[in-house]
């Protein structure tokens, strides 16, 4: 209920308020057999994961005894039991040294979130009108069990669909074993802000399919180009802390960062240089770079190896790239690229990353290559202070550990909806069956046949705790534990350079009627016998965990063990394990998959120039990541750092451009693409391009829980349909829009004035 | 036109107080209704919380404590005026007293209302007084806004014995007047005064102590109040002029504040042979003085924070002269300098009531702005300005301000049905002194009515 | 144990990522006022990343200034409270008794940083997420001032634990929310009268300037200038 | 008690009759004190009695300042050494906001000793039955003699009578 509206009803309701004092329902509940032995006001610290983005990051939760109001068997009534009341970062685990993000400790609100779906559903009404009425757990298994069992016996399980959040592991494994054992296509994992075309162009030039862990923290020179990597890119609070050490952490030596991007972001904000190159013309900046080190003969152009086989004319010294001739193009000086080229090569060790925007591009897939090149020119690769790759833990195939999935989720999804795809991939048959597992697509993605696809599915399993956009559609709802009520393991992709296992066991017992997904489909899998017991023959997800990670006992780690017991025991207690050798430094040239060179070609965006006249550049939120984190009041209540924006959307505007489209700052602005059209609050932004419009995501659920439903607005709506061709992901930063101010929006601005300097004081 | 004997003075005097209108009643019953408003938005907002007012961060204090200053400026009406009118023996103050002096106390009873209503937890304002608690803590006598609570119960106590002195003598002449229940009444109020001579001598003595006593006090009072802001490193609130600024404000709007009292009353209850243009020139002169004085203090803040160019401070001055608050900032110097110099500084004007009476009213305006223009926008450009911040009241504050004025009226009505609003005695004594000793019969005096009407000027209006 | 809590907030390695914005509000249950009294300035953030940004495009820059309570040796909070609701604690904190406070809220207008919050409202808590609430922190109820207390809280438990096992206090063995989040270690927390803190080490720091200095409040907070 | 008394429609009789009055008083059998006045308005002009009035009020106005200033002082100090919360590292005793107290209170002593010395010094309030007339609301100026003689009494009614008054008149109270 908002403030306003308690207070409305507090105002008319006087005298009842003070009556119901009297008869407050406490008085009135049963009280429970406790479930905790904790000391009262003794705080303990037990180890988790955050699973509120994919960087995996180990986690501790300070549990207190506390009076919890539950259900209990229908029964309303006090309990006992031990409370999570605050999340830190876990110490001991080596992607973030004890450190955590916003989103993470806003963790702790996904627990005792008052929309949580409390015990599993049945849907009661139509499809989407969120009608459900409460089953029991037996009747809810049984119906999926059925279900699926009338799959296999009609041999049309292609027809089941596994769509899931972004996720590594054994819950990663039990996905895909329980596909496969089902004869179903593989699951995909779905999130709208994918690396397709960074792993894609990772395994071309490095053979390794997957995100780069930057050394920032050796690293004197950092080259940026549009990778947010100290808000929300790759694994930031690992980033976060190198980057403290690389300003500040060596005497006397002072790393530097030059950050280039149309749209300033909060890393960005950081940056010693700030450098507004033209959107989809990134490669070319650093083609330039390369073009001037080599010319220049400050580094050999066998260097790069076979990174650099990849780009057309390498071998020549990139004779099309002299700075002087992409000036035009990109928009930076020739003179500054020179200068910032000299720099690179001087201040070794020096790294190139890439990420967001640029690899959102038609020809994004040139532009990480390009940076991949001169990363290995520069000699970084698996070198101190450059990019390492995470390795996989022992004894583990790749697939198990780390995910390969250069396809786009994006493509792998409207493929498996039966739908036509941006890529060569043929769209599977329509399936009889979805089963989702936090995964929002319908709010993701502009394309509306998703929405459709998913509603004509005849039957839909969610697993998720909340109802959104997508799980609003489902026939059958079997709510999740909150991750801090479950078994969580994960694997890092990157942010470490060591072989990494976080596992945790549940820090408190669960809240309400849930029950953890693995231990459901692992029940499920036993009840459909035959094949998928075999495949999935555990009794619960410890069991599955246990026999997974068990086998590291051997491995030279973090954990000595004389036995098995002993060695889960002290993996609990630790939150996980972590190999005790670094990744091998490369020697000489880094390796490569090969394959045939990709040349650049110019950027397309959608829209003609002249009726939309700007670039439409979404980014992914500080606060809500990319929406799935928009129904956390401390979240949505947080400043957005630049903005200061709090509880809603707006769209960034150049200072100029206002002025010369009359826009005040909170106008109300129309936002249109061929697509479609938005309306949101116009922010004087003078970190934008004029020709930019920048807008965050996250915003704009149409329904997913009290505090993000109906608020703002999604920009993923009116983004055109343009694909970078090899992965078939989606170019999100390709879109034009034009803009026109409509009427008065609101803010909700936490800051005041945008600047310190008196000189602004006279301005109104 | 009445002739002016003590016979027809009592008549006059005492008329009110017996002899009540319709009208009296129509208007009591509108203020009545306008302070119960208040008084329910006062009960909304203990109940909801000051949430409901248009209070936020950084702009911690608004429109209460703008009535707060404002108020307690209006009260230096009375005490003040009359305590040097009369150490100064002024002869022409005689009808003009009490009026004044009635205008203090309520106005200070109605200001020292604000410090409570725009707490946030008001039911516990008496934890700034200093008894001994279970709480075990005496107040902070560092603060301020314990200095505010000793100077007003002072000024309070101080000006309401200032009001009842001299009218014991006119209880006591109600009293022979009266009958029924009047007659116990006053005779109570009159203390069974006789006029012996030891009584005449020791309230006469009494008076005299009492009104060298008042000024300091009254003075002191202001100047309190204002280091409520000059104590706080606020820009342009920590300044060392705001003493005498305030105190100057506070004379200047009280003035303002007697003559349209006087205006009132006199069109009210008939008093034109008492309350005659005469005065309304002498307290016209009096508030055009005030006047200039208050925009010399306007110009000495405004030049010295412009030539002293810190960034913070200049932050508050460009939004009261280029931003937000410039146009009510030039509004105020209309009301308080412009108008009042146009009207009063011309003879025929001042001389005429109605001349000083608009005057006044622009300025009562204008003093209102000028306390508000003083609190908010330093507030709202406090340093960083990350963190500045705007303040819109709301309709809550804006019914109680309301709510104020009307109490302010109704109050003043009320005191004028139940005390003779001229001190009959003093009035008496100053006619026969002028008989008894025809030097003394000055212009002023003929128009003090000491002399019978026949020998009166026409009246100018 | 006469000490002088402080802290020190090197700008050059803030990133303004927030962290310890969610773990003050986390840490000291304050409350989330919603949208529209958000818009009406009555948010309350303990301790806020401010950003000002200078020149214009394409050489916009963006300054990061964490600010919490300066934990002012010489507070002018304190002096103006009736109540002695805000006082200086022994400990050199700037400690806001709530039970003492009347609202007056003169302290929030005396206090030149702005980092003194006011309940206009009693505080909500959508049931059950009233269960994050932390034990050791009150709840502020309506018309009450509240404010950064160095999470006071941590300092007892971690006093009373050094005590009980007889031995000094150490630098290092705990920290403030916001410090204990912060990814780039911006933040560092301890005793300025120990010579030996890395606090008091980092102070002497030729970066090291302190917020309105200019108005003498005595911060006990030092910021360390970004040099570039 | 009784009186008989004259009203005289002006300080002049008035001064008259009091001056008779006084020099006859042995003839007529009373005492200076015995004789009583009331007027509706001050007449220190006029030798009625008003001019030797002496009266310690304000002194005794300083004294009560003296004892208000010195109490708010004891207050301050004290109360604040009984619980010592140092404020903006102000002294626990500071020297100027302490004076602002001791001020207040100091003005606020004088006031209350005023006005308490006036009701005694006064008599005031009375509300036993006095020798009184309420023509003296009227302007007309009050003089007797309290308790006169018997035997005198015709000639007492005469002087009055002689000195101008406008009527005598016998005060009786019960």
């Amino acid at each position: 209920m908002e403030r306003r509206d308690f207070l409305k009803i507090s105002a008319v309701s006087g005298a009842t308020a003070a009556l119901d004092a009297c008869g407050k329902p406490e008085r009135q509940l049963i009280r429970f057999i406790p479930e905790t032995d904790l000391i009262p006001g003794i705080a303990v610290w037990r180890p988790s994961v955050c699973t509120m983005c994919p960087a995996g990051c180990g986690t501790t939760v300070r549990v207190m005894e506390g009076d919890a109001e539950v259900t209990r068997k229908g029964q309303l009534g006090l309990i006992k039991m031990g409370l999570a009341k605050k999340i830190e970062g876990n110490p001991d685990h080596p992607v973030n040294h004890g450190k955590l993000c916003p989103r993470g400790q806003a963790a702790l609100q996904v627990t005792y979130h008052p929309d949580r779906i409390r015990h599993p559903l049945k849907r009661s009404g139509a499809r989407g009108s969120g009608k459900f009425q409460e089953i029991s757990w037996e009747d809810g298994i049984h119906e999926l069990v059925t279900r699926l069992a009338a799959l296999s016996s009609g041999q049309k399980t292609a027809a089941l669909a596994i769509v899931a959040k972004p996720m590594r592991g054994q819950r990663r494994v039990l996905l895909e074993s329980l596909a496969h054992a089902l004869g179903a296509p593989p699951p995909v994992f779905f999130q709208f802000f994918e690396e397709a075309v960074l792993r894609q162009a990772n395994a071309l030039s490095f053979g390794r399919a997957q995100l780069p862990t930057l050394d920032l923290a050796q690293s004197n020179y950092v080259l940026s180009f549009g990778a947010d990597f100290l808000g929300t890119w790759n694994s930031p609070v690992a980033q976060n802390v190198g980057y403290g050490e690389m300003r500040q952490g060596r005497p006397n030596l002072r790393g530097k960062l030059i950050q280039v991007e149309a749209r300033m972001s909060e890393t960005g904000a950081n940056a010693d240089q700030w450098i507004p190159a033209r959107p989809g013309t990134e490669g070319l900046v650093a083609m330039a770079l390369a073009r001037v080190i080599l010319t220049e003969n400050l580094r050999p152009a066998s260097a790069a190896g076979g990174a650099g086989e990849l780009i057309p004319g390498w071998a020549e010294g990139l004779k099309d790239y002299a700075p002087e001739k992409v000036e035009q193009s990109t928009g930076v000086p020739a003179a500054t690229i020179a200068h910032i080229a000299r720099d690179l090569a001087a201040n070794s060790p020096a790294v190139v990353i890439m990420g967001g925007a640029p690899l959102a591009q038609t020809n994004g897939l040139f532009n990480a290559l390009a940076v991949n090149a001169l990363n290995a020119l520069l000699g970084n690769v698996e070198q101190p202070g450059g990019i390492y790759f995470t390795p996989a833990p022992p004894g583990m195939a790749p697939a198990q550990g780390l995910p390969i999935q250069p396809a786009s989720a994006y493509a792998a999804l409207t493929a498996l909806l039966g739908l036509s795809t941006p890529t060569t991939l043929a769209p599977a048959s329509p399936p009889q069956v979805l089963l989702l597992d936090e995964a929002n697509p319908v709010y993701a993605l502009p394309d509306p046949r998703v929405k459709d696809a998913i509603e004509k599915i005849p039957f839909v399993v969610s697993f998720g705790g909340f109802l959104d956009e997508t799980s609003i559609f489902a026939d059958l709802i079997l709510p999740d534990h909150s991750p801090l009520e479950s078994w969580i393991d994960d694997v890092p992709e990157s942010g470490v350079t060591q072989a990494v296992v976080s596992l945790a066991p549940p820090t408190m017992k669960p809240l309400h009627h849930t029950r953890a997904t693995p231990d459901v489909l692992l029940e499920v899998a036993h009840q459909l016998g035959g094949r998928v017991s075999k495949a999935l023959p555990w009794k619960n997800y410890e069991e599955m965990l246990q026999a997974a990670w068990g086998p590291l006992q051997k491995e030279k780690g973090s954990v000595q063990a004389s036995s098995a017991d002993e060695f889960w025991s002290k993996i609990r207690k630790q939150g996980g394990w972590w190999s005790s050798e670094v990744a091998p430094a490369a020697q000489g040239r880094p390796a490569s998959a090969g394959g045939p060179p990709v040349s650049y070609k110019e950027a397309q965006f959608s829209g003609n120039a002249k009726d939309f006249p700007f670039l439409f550049m979404p980014y992914e939120s500080q606060q809500f990541l990319d929406g799935s984190l928009a129904h956390l009041p401390w979240l949505q209540e947080m400043p957005e750092v630049l903005s200061s924006v709090m509880w809603g959307s707006w769209v960034e505007i150049n200072p100029q451009t206002a002025d010369r489209l009359g826009i005040q700052q909170g106008d109300l602005i129309e936002v249109s693409s061929t697509r479609g059209t938005l309306k949101a609050s116009a922010l004087v932004f003078p970190g934008i391009a004029p020709d930019v419009i920048g807008m965050p995501a996250g915003q704009g659920h149409q329904q997913f829980t009290r505090y993000a439903t109906g608020r703002g607005a999604n920009p993923f709506k009116i983004l055109d349909p343009v694909f970078e061709p090899a992965t078939g992901s989606l170019g999100w930063a390709a879109t034009r829009v034009k803009i026109s101010r409509v009427g008065k929006g609101k803010l909700a601005l936490f800051g005041g004035s945008l600047r310190e300097s008196p000189r602004e004081f006279g301005k109104r | 036109m009445a002739a002016h004997s003590p016979e027809q003075l009592n008549q006059d005097v005492l008329r009110p107080l017996v002899r009540t209108s319709w009208r009296f009643y129509l208007t009591g019953g509108i203020l009545g209704s306008i302070v119960l408003a208040a008084l329910a938005a006062f009960i909304y907002q203990v109940y909801a919380g000051i949430g409901v007012s248009g209070l936020d961060r950084p702009v911690f204090w608004g429109f209460y404590i703008t009535n707060f200053v404002f108020w307690i400026g209006i009260s230096h009406a009375g005490t003040l005026i009359s305590a040097i009118l009369r150490l100064t023996d002024a002869r022409w103050r005689r009808p003009v007293t009490r009026c004044a002096e009635a205008i203090t106390v309520f106005a200070l009873v109605i200001g020292g209302m604000f410090p409570i209503i725009h707490l946030g937890r008001p039911y516990l304002f008496f934890w700034l007084f200093p008894y001994p608690s279970e709480r075990g803590i005496w107040p902070n006598f560092h603060s301020p806004l314990l200095w505010d609570a000793f100077a007003i119960s002072t000024y309070l106590t101080g000006s309401s014995i200032f009001l009842y002195l001299p009218t014991i003598p006119d209880f006591a002449l109600v009293r022979d007047k009266a009958k029924g229940w009047r007659r116990k009444f006053y005779g109570f109020l009159s203390l069974g005064w006789t006029g012996t001579p030891r009584q005449w001598h020791r309230l006469e003595m009494a008076m005299r102590i009492m009104a060298v006593v008042i000024l300091p006090v009254a003075v002191s009072v202001h100047t309190i109040v204002s280091w409520d802001f000059a104590m706080a490193p606020v820009p342009m609130w920590h300044s060392t002029v705001f003493g005498p600024y305030f105190v100057a404000g506070a004379i200047f709007s009280g003035i303002a504040a007697l003559i349209i009292a006087m205006a009132i009353l006199r069109k009210a209850f008939h008093l034109e042979e008492y309350l005659t243009p005469f005065h309304f020139d002498k307290l016209g002169k009096l508030l055009l003085l005030m006047s200039l004085v208050w925009g010399y203090f306007i110009v000495a803040e405004r030049l010295t924070v412009w030539y002293g160019n810190e960034s913070p401070e200049m932050a508050v001055y460009w939004s009261t002269q280029q931003g937000r608050f410039t146009h009510l900032f030039w509004f105020m110097v209309f009301c308080n300098l412009v108008i009042p110099f146009i009207i009063l500084s011309i003879k025929q004007f001042r001389n005429s009531i109605t001349g000083p009476v608009i005057a006044s009213t622009t300025v009562v305006i204008g003093m209102w702005i000028e306390r508000f223009l003083i609190i908010v926008p330093p507030l709202e450009r406090k340093y960083l300005p990350y963190s500045w911040g705007t303040y819109r009241p709301t309709w809550v504050e804006i019914t109680i301000t309301a709510g104020t004025f009307a109490a302010m009226a109704l109050l003043y009505m009320i005191f004028s049905k139940l005390v003779p609003m001229i001190s009959v005695w003093e009035m008496k004594l100053g006619w026969r002194q002028e008989a008894e000793s025809p030097q003394l019969v000055t212009s002023e005096a003929r128009l003090t009515g000491a002399v019978p009407s026949a020998d009166l000027p026409a009246p100018e209006n | 144990m006469a000490r002088q809590w402080g802290m020190v907030i090197d700008l050059d390695r803030c990133t303004g990522c927030e962290a310890c914005v969610v773990a003050c509000h986390a840490e000291n249950n304050i409350a989330t006022v919603g949208e529209d009294q958000a818009a009406r300035g009555r948010a309350m953030h303990w301790i806020r990343v401010e950003r000002y940004w200078e020149g214009n495009f394409p050489n916009a820059r963006v300054i990061y200034r964490p600010v919490l309570c300066q934990q002012c040796g010489d507070a002018p909070c304190e002096a103006v409270c009736p109540t002695y609701a805000s006082y200086h604690n022994p400990e050199g904190l700037n400690a806001q008794i709530y039970n003492r406070c009347i609202g007056t809220r003169y302290c929030g207008n005396a206090c030149p940083y702005n980092v003194r919050f006011f309940n206009f409202y009693n505080p909500v808590w959508d049931k059950p997420l009233n269960l994050q609430l932390n034990p050791d922190v009150s709840v502020r109820s309506v018309g009450i001032m509240e404010k950064c207390t160095f999470c006071i809280q941590r300092i007892k438990v971690a006093e009373f634990r050094a005590q009980a096992e007889k031995r000094p206090l150490k630098d290092e063995e705990f920290n403030p929310a916001c410090v204990q989040s912060c990814p780039p270690k911006a933040m560092v927390f301890g005793d300025l009268d120990d010579p030996a803190s890395e606090v008091s080490r980092l102070a002497q720091s030729n970066r090291a300037t302190r917020l309105l200095e200019e108005v003498g409040t005595l911060p006990n907070v030092i910021y360390l200038r970004s040099v570039s | 008690m009784k009186a008989t008394y004259g009203l005289y429609p002006n300080p002049d009789s008035a001064e008259r009759a009091m001056n008779r009055l006084r020099s006859r008083r042995s003839a007529l059998g009373f005492e200076v004190r015995d004789i009583c006045l009331a007027a509706s308005e001050p007449l220190d002009e006029y030798d009625l009695g008003w001019r030797e009035q002496k009266t310690p009020m304000p002194w005794l106005a300083a004294l009560g300042g003296l004892i208000g200033g010195t109490s708010g002082y004891l207050l301050v100090s004290l109360t604040q050494r009984a619980y010592p919360l140092p404020t903006g590292n102000m002294p626990i005793v500071a020297l100027w906001p302490t004076g602002v107290i001791v001020y207040e209170l100091t003005m606020l002593g004088a006031i209350l000793t005023t006005f308490i010395s006036l009701l005694i010094s006064a008599r005031l309030p009375r509300w036993r039955k006095t020798v009184y007339d309420p023509a003296v609301s009227e302007g007309k100026i009050l003089i007797g003699v309290v308790n006169p003689e018997e035997a005198t009494h015709a000639d007492l009614v005469k002087t009055l009578l002689e000195a101008g008054a406008e009527q005598v008149k016998e005060y009786v109270s019960s």
